[in-house]
């Protein structure tokens, strides 16, 4: 069952950076980052799981799951979505410049 | 206790500065300037404490197994001792360009400040990634704070490049936390021995990649010109003076501790990455007309060498790594500040337009020249005597190509600054005299940038010339032996 | 950095031809450069490079060689460009260069043997040695710097650099490779004929003297070659003194014609004999006249070769040792031919004053001189001046008549080479032509600015790193 | 020439094909674990007694490696500073657009439940799955849906952009004080219980030591940082809506 | 949990990750977006991890979804009002 959730996690990591390459539109490329950024956390998750796990909350009602994963995840996790945010704010501003989000025309800076 | 103020001193004075603007409205510059001088001396305080004594502080009080270790050896302090120097004065040129006005700027300052403190400390392969975070975020920030399109679309590529990067060493430290259960750096170094090889592949794969990409080497150099070059001059400085320097301690201290037993093919992919940089950077900054970006492409070349000397893997190289950064930040930054200053003076940045400056501003453009003779290696400068260290290291561990890497990139770096050079000497147009133009706008001289641009120079020569004597040869080689030996790093940690 | 060998056999001609040129170099700046500004730079600028030059000779280990070696390389180069700042570009760079193999050259002989000091290099680090040296000695596909640099420097610096600049090459060599070594003594003598061959042809003073110093020290790398450094040694110190009284009197020309085109100065010394006066007796010691210095030592480089070298070798130096008397004769013999009055009278250039040229100019000829009438000197610096052997004889003469059928054929077939000989290697670094145009627009591409593109190349890298890692 | 862009995406497809093989078998290669080993065994075992935290998680977070929560939360705190630093020269137009009214008194009425419950997650944090960061991101959730509701200006008369300020720098100054209380008590930064912080009786609200103060502290602190990052963005939003509508009010 | 479940869930993930990089308009995009947040939620309680859950619902379901909800209306409107703007600062 782990190595399903591994799995799924790296065909998620691979179509998320597939977006950001393949995609001539901004909000593809932070939409990729996004999906990479989920991609990840479901593998340190899974990685933590004990096959009959109970939560990591303390009368276990059995053999619990590890928690370190979970502390790192929620730390990705908001880390993520703060550079979700700022990149967006980046948009925004660059949009008001460019007039577009087409990755073909915000080319300014070159050579 | 002195390492853990290093690091909240200055994010205490960063969450500081909102509530003192709710206070009022521009703060005082006196203000921002004492706040900047106690997080130095913290971080001043912590440099000294890991030189003399190797110092390791538990956080929480928690054994290294169990809680986060902050760690402070000779090659840590030697970086704060870089990023002190570089980051003061990166902060003194702001203060006198901005004064207290722009306050959310200190704010995200102090923020980096923190957080590179907090790289150089950490002992936990987590929390560097959190602190590289932070890290990346504030200078995302710092790149697009002159709000210009340049600026704005240089931090978001910067941010894109970064944020990829930061989930690949993520993706580093969730393989290495899947294969060992372990988080500390020193205890990893001794669990990857037992890592099987497809894993180990992905861990150092992905943790040099992403590292790679956040120092901006050759293959994934593409932020670092855009993000350099339209800054404004003390973020750029800052930035290519003191930041790389912090991705390029992360790259040492993760590559010495993890792959010098267990995978020895990173360190020869760290010097193919080196030469790779040295001749694009060289190469790129010949064809730039812009002076901030030829600046920022051999700042690329530049990391080129210290990724050269670091990929040697030996006590010599890490030393000539540790001393040929320094000297970098030095040059680097009076470089960034004079070009910054000449070019904000006469309005342009095209290098065949900035010209008449001898008579103008000589100082500055003697400064300049200093410098430049110190970055491209001619002799009485320290650049010659951390090039010499790095060709020595690099024949020592038997590499020839990246030696004539770098003599080649003597060459071609001679060749553009002496451009610029030319350039700044030849007489401009503004010698007729203009009425017009220069009576007016009297722009106030900047003593201090003055004064950092002549001390560093200056400390450039001195260096050079130090740099024969045996007694600082044997400061920097013992930087490098604390670099190569990670049993002490690990007894350290362990108390074994 | 020990002055004990200071004076060693090797060191004492070189500094003996320092000292000398140095003096001479000095005096002679405070006549050729007008501006007080430039005068002063240009003593500054002589200072420096015989601080680079003391250091040079006296350094223990290869390191401080460098060291002194481009600080003397950077005096020179600023030397140059207050009159020619693009050939001083290429001097600078060439330098740089050369600097840059030798070091890593020594990275690798610290890395072999453990210490810096200076002696022979080990086996596999000596290509960097002889490139390195070879671009400071002008070896023939590494000399385009030489023309430019000696043929547009000002008089008292182009003085210098074939006097001493060259030498310290020269001097690596014979240090670098103290037992007899065969690549040398053919790059030698390639080096001496072609040096000899090139210089026929161009209408410049200069340009010709420079060749000419490429000949001379093809000479000197077939003496180091063949195993005698005293004998290079030894030429070094008469070339230097040859080969400075030539350059500054070129100046002298220079300065009171206005031109150093041979064709314009035309039966020039009939109508002011003074001026040519120097550079004759200068020509006539450099040409190689059995009795002059010049010619014993070049007997003595070719006596050096021993049996053991192929029979061309002798033969070509020897050519070269005639070609010399002819290229030499090429620039002065017009001066004295029958003016057909084309260029009026000589236009007196106003110098600094010119009892300064004409004393150092006289220094320099009284030295050639004593090293020519007196042999003893040479003996000190342990040359046989015996003349050459009967059977070499009739091999002598078959050279001279090769090298002045060479001469002849030359000057006829091609009379209208334009001014500067053959096409030399034209860098310029300015981004409208040449080849940094071409590379500008090449690399144009290297940074698209695409962001998507960006991540593409980072995963190739990725990929990449998967594989070898 | 339209071949280009083809080729580029064929060969980028095929690049993270190889990859992702290249990931897998470095994860398919380790030993599947059946047990928890490491560090985790202990938290497992004595988290209860060393933190008194019911839920390990928030012991970890919050005391562990509670350093590592202070570097997370002044992430947050970066990028609240940067976007409002990049939105802050817009002149700031208070607009009042809104949903219908139906909308409006549902919400209404639903706001102070959600505000509730946010604060529940907060303080039960290491009793219950929660804690300082989801607590906090509820609250924001609330104030987006504020914004959406009754425009932009009412929420910033509720909240206006002052206090969020304010309760953002004051909890992360309250996180960084707790911390030097441990170190002053000479156990460490922010030490918990051997800083001499109050066990307090297993389960009940008041109990495991500083845990709760560093969840009310990062629940301030991302609660108002987050609300801070969308009122910054979505006020130049209502600009826009009012200006078709009739004007913007000045 | 049945394994069929966890199939489905994770099949579920996969289509949703394709539709949001395949699909052309923005908007469904980002609602996709906000979908495959709360698969991920579901997929993080079933695999026992209640606090990342919860936290996966809120923020990247939550927040996230409403930045870029502002961030594209933003972009799309048609910046009629941007003169106004550009001479005001």
């Amino acid at each position: 069952m782990i190595t399903l959730s591994y799995v799924t996690s790296v065909i998620i990591f691979c179509i998320g950076l597939y977006t950001i390459m393949a995609r001539r539109n901004l909000f593809k490329t932070v939409l990729g980052l996004a999906l990479m950024e989920s991609a990840i956390l479901l593998i340190i998750v899974s990685s933590g799981y004990i096959p009959g796990g109970v939560p990591p909350i303390e009368p276990f009602m059995g053999p619990a799951v590890n928690p370190l994963p979970h502390a790192f995840t929620l730390t990705a996790i908001v880390i993520g979505a703060s550079d979700i945010a700022l990149a967006l704010a980046f948009i925004i501003k660059l949009q008001r410049h460019y007039r577009s989000v087409d990755l073909d025309r915000i080319r300014g800076l070159r050579g | 206790m002195t390492l853990v103020l290093a690091i909240v001193v200055p994010l205490v004075a960063a969450f500081l500065i909102p509530v003192f603007h709710l206070a009022r409205k521009t703060l005082p510059v006196s203000l921002i300037g004492i706040m900047g001088l106690i997080s130095l001396s913290a971080s001043m305080a912590a440099a000294y404490a890991g030189w003399f004594s190797p110092e390791v502080s538990l956080l929480g009080g928690w054994a290294p197994e169990i809680g986060i270790v902050l760690v402070a050896d000779r090659l840590s302090s030697a970086f704060l001792l870089i990023t002190g120097i570089g980051s003061g004065a990166a902060l003194a040129c702001a203060l006198e360009k901005f004064g207290g006005g722009p306050w959310r700027f200190y704010a995200i300052f102090f923020l980096l400040l923190g957080s590179m403190n907090g790289i150089l400390l950490t002992g936990d392969l987590f929390n560097l990634f959190v602190f590289y975070e932070i890290f990346s975020v504030a200078a995302y920030l710092l790149v697009a704070f002159s709000m210009s399109w340049q600026a704005l679309e240089a931090g978001l590529k910067y941010l894109v490049l970064g944020t990829i990067g930061a989930l690949f060493i993520l993706l580093g430290t969730a393989f290495t936390f899947m294969a060992t259960g372990i988080l500390n750096m020193a205890l990893l170094s001794e669990a990857l021995v037992s890592v099987p090889r497809e894993t180990l592949t992905a861990i150092s794969a992905c943790l040099v990649l992403g590292l790679t990409i956040k120092t901006g080497a050759f293959p994934v150099h593409f932020w670092l010109p855009d993000a350099h070059s339209s800054a404004q001059t003390a973020v750029s400085a800052l930035l290519s003076g003191v930041l790389v320097k912090v991705s390029i301690y992360a790259l040492m201290r993760v590559c010495f501790l993890f792959f010098l037993e267990t995978n020895g093919t990173v360190f020869l992919a760290i010097t193919v990455i080196g030469s790779l940089s040295a001749l694009g950077g060289h190469l790129m900054a010949l064809r730039q007309d812009d002076i901030k970006r030829l600046l920022a492409y051999s700042t690329v070349a530049q990391i080129g060498y210290i990724l050269i000397g670091v990929g040697c893997a030996s006590a010599a190289g890490a030393a000539a790594a540790v001393f040929h950064s320094f000297n970098h930040m030095l040059m680097k930054m009076g470089l960034f500040i004079a070009a910054g200053n000449v070019s904000d003076e006469k309005g342009t940045r095209e290098i065949c337009k900035l010209t008449g400056l001898w008579k103008e501003k000589p100082f500055w453009v003697l400064g300049f020249t200093v410098l430049s003779a110190a970055i491209v290696g001619i002799p009485p400068l320290n650049g010659f005597m951390s090039k010499w260290f790095i060709i020595l290291s690099s024949a020592g561990a038997g590499t020839v190509i990246p030696a004539l890497v770098i003599a080649a990139g003597t060459v071609i770096s001679a060749a553009y600054y002496l451009r610029v050079l030319s350039a700044f000497v030849s007489p401009g147009e503004s010698d007729q005299e203009d009425p017009f133009k220069s009576s007016p706008r009297k722009v106030r001289s900047k003593i201090v940038s003055l004064t950092i641009v002549g001390s560093f120079a200056m400390f450039c020569l001195a260096l050079g010339i130090m740099a024969f004597s045996p007694f600082s040869r044997e400061y920097f080689s013992s930087i490098g032996r604390t670099a190569v030996d990670v049993g002490a790093y690990v007894g350290l940690v362990t108390g074994r | 950095m020990s002055l004990s060998n200071l004076f060693d056999g090797i060191n004492a001609p070189f500094l003996a031809a320092g000292l000398v040129l140095y003096i001479s170099a000095v005096i002679s700046g405070e006549w050729y450069f007008k501006a007080p500004g430039e005068r002063v730079r240009f003593r500054v600028l002589v200072a420096a490079a015989s601080a680079g030059s003391i250091g040079i000779l006296s350094s223990g280990n290869w390191l401080l060689f460098v060291f002194f070696l481009e600080i003397l390389t950077l005096s020179l180069w600023s030397m140059i460009s207050m009159k020619e700042p693009r050939a001083a570009l290429v001097y600078l760079l060439s330098q740089l260069a050369a600097a840059g193999l030798i070091l890593v050259g020594t990275a690798g002989v610290y890395a072999h043997t453990g210490s810096l000091a200076i002696g022979p290099v080990p086996e596999p680090w000596r290509v960097f040695f002889m490139a390195g040296f070879g671009i400071k000695a002008a070896f023939p596909l590494l000399h385009f710097w030489l023309p430019e640099a000696h043929g547009k420097a000002p008089s008292p610096a182009s003085a210098l650099l074939s006097g001493f600049a060259v030498k310290t090459g020269i001097l690596g060599l014979i240090r670098a490779f103290p037992e007899p070594f065969a690549p040398l003594v053919l790059i030698g003598t390639v080096m001496a004929f072609f040096g000899a061959f090139m210089a026929v042809f161009p209408r410049d003073i200069k340009r010709v003297l420079a060749y000419s110093t490429m000949s001379h020290l093809g000479f000197m790398t077939a003496a180091v070659g063949a195993g005698s450094g005293e004998i290079a040694a030894a030429y070094a110190f008469s070339h230097a003194m040859i080969k400075g009284n030539l350059f500054i009197s070129a100046g002298i020309v220079e300065k009171t014609f206005g031109t150093r085109d041979i064709f314009a100065l035309r039966g020039s010394g009939r109508l002011h004999f003074a001026a040519v006066a120097a550079l004759t007796a200068g020509a006539f010691f450099a040409a190689g006249l059995p009795g002059t210095a010049s010619y014993l030592l070049k007997n003595s480089v070719i006596s050096s070769l021993g049996h053991t070298a192929p029979w061309w070798q002798p033969f070509m130096l020897t050519a070269a040792g005639m070609m010399a008397a002819g290229y030499l004769l090429n620039i002065t013999a017009p001066l004295f031919f029958r003016d057909n009055s084309k260029n009026g009278t000589p236009k007196h250039e106003e110098g600094g004053n010119i009892i300064f040229a004409v004393l150092s100019v006289t220094i320099l000829l009284l030295v050639i001189a004593a090293d020519s009438f007196f042999p003893s000197i040479l003996h000190a610096f342990r040359v046989d001046t015996g003349f050459t052997p009967a059977s070499d004889k009739l091999e002598a003469f078959i050279a001279s008549a090769a090298a002045g059928l060479i001469i002849l054929l030359a000057r006829l077939r091609l009379k209208g080479i334009p001014e500067q000989g053959l096409p030399d290697i034209k860098i310029c670094l300015s981004m409208d032509e040449g080849p940094l145009y071409a590379f500008n627009r090449v690399s144009g591409c290297c940074h698209p600015g695409r962001l998507n593109t960006f991540v593409f190349v980072a995963l190739v890298f990725l990929v990449l790193l998967m594989l070898t890692l | 020439m339209n071949i280009r862009p083809f080729l580029f995406r064929i060969t980028a497809l095929f690049l993270c094909a190889f990859l992702g093989v290249m990931l897998f078998r470095g994860i398919a290669a380790m030993p599947p674990k059946e047990s928890v080993t490491g560090p985790a065994a202990h938290y497992l075992e004595r988290a209860s007694r060393e933190t008194g935290a019911r839920n390990v998680v928030g012991a970890i977070l919050f005391d562990y490696r509670a350093f590592d929560t202070l570097g997370e939360s002044t992430v947050i705190f970066t990028a609240v500073c940067g976007i409002s630093m990049l939105f802050s020269r817009r002149k700031f137009h208070r607009s009042s657009s809104g949903l219908s009214f139906i909308a409006k008194r549902g919400i209404g009425i639903m706001a102070p439940f959600l505000i509730m419950y946010a604060t529940v997650i907060i303080l039960f944090g290491h009793i219950s799955p929660g804690g300082g960061f989801q607590g906090g991101t509820i609250f924001a959730t609330v104030t987006v849906l504020l914004c959406v509701v009754f425009g932009s200006s009412f929420e910033s008369s509720y909240f206006p952009p002052k206090t969020k300020e304010s309760l953002e720098s004051g909890g992360a100054l309250l996180f960084c004080g707790i911390g030097l209380v441990g170190l002053a008590a000479g156990t460490g930064f922010l030490s918990n219980l051997s800083a001499g912080f109050p066990a307090g009786r297993e389960g009940s609200l008041l109990s495991a030591g500083t845990i709760p103060l560093l969840n009310i502290a990062v629940g301030m602190k991302v609660g108002a940082g987050l609300s801070a990052i969308f009122y910054s963005m979505i006020k130049m939003l209502d600009t826009t809506n009012d200006y078709r509508e009739g004007g913007p009010i000045r | 949990m049945s394994l069929a479940f966890m199939v489905f869930l994770y099949l579920f993930l996969i289509a949703t990750a394709l539709v949001i990089s395949a699909i052309g308009d923005i908007l469904s995009a980002v609602i996709t977006l906000s979908v495959f947040g709360i698969l991920l939620a579901t997929a993080f309680a079933i695999l026992q991890a209640p606090d990342v859950a919860l936290t996966q619902a809120v923020i990247n379901s939550g927040i996230v979804t409403a930045l870029f909800l502002v961030a594209f209306s933003q972009t799309e409107r048609p910046p009629c009002y941007d003169k106004e703007e550009e001479k005001e600062e």
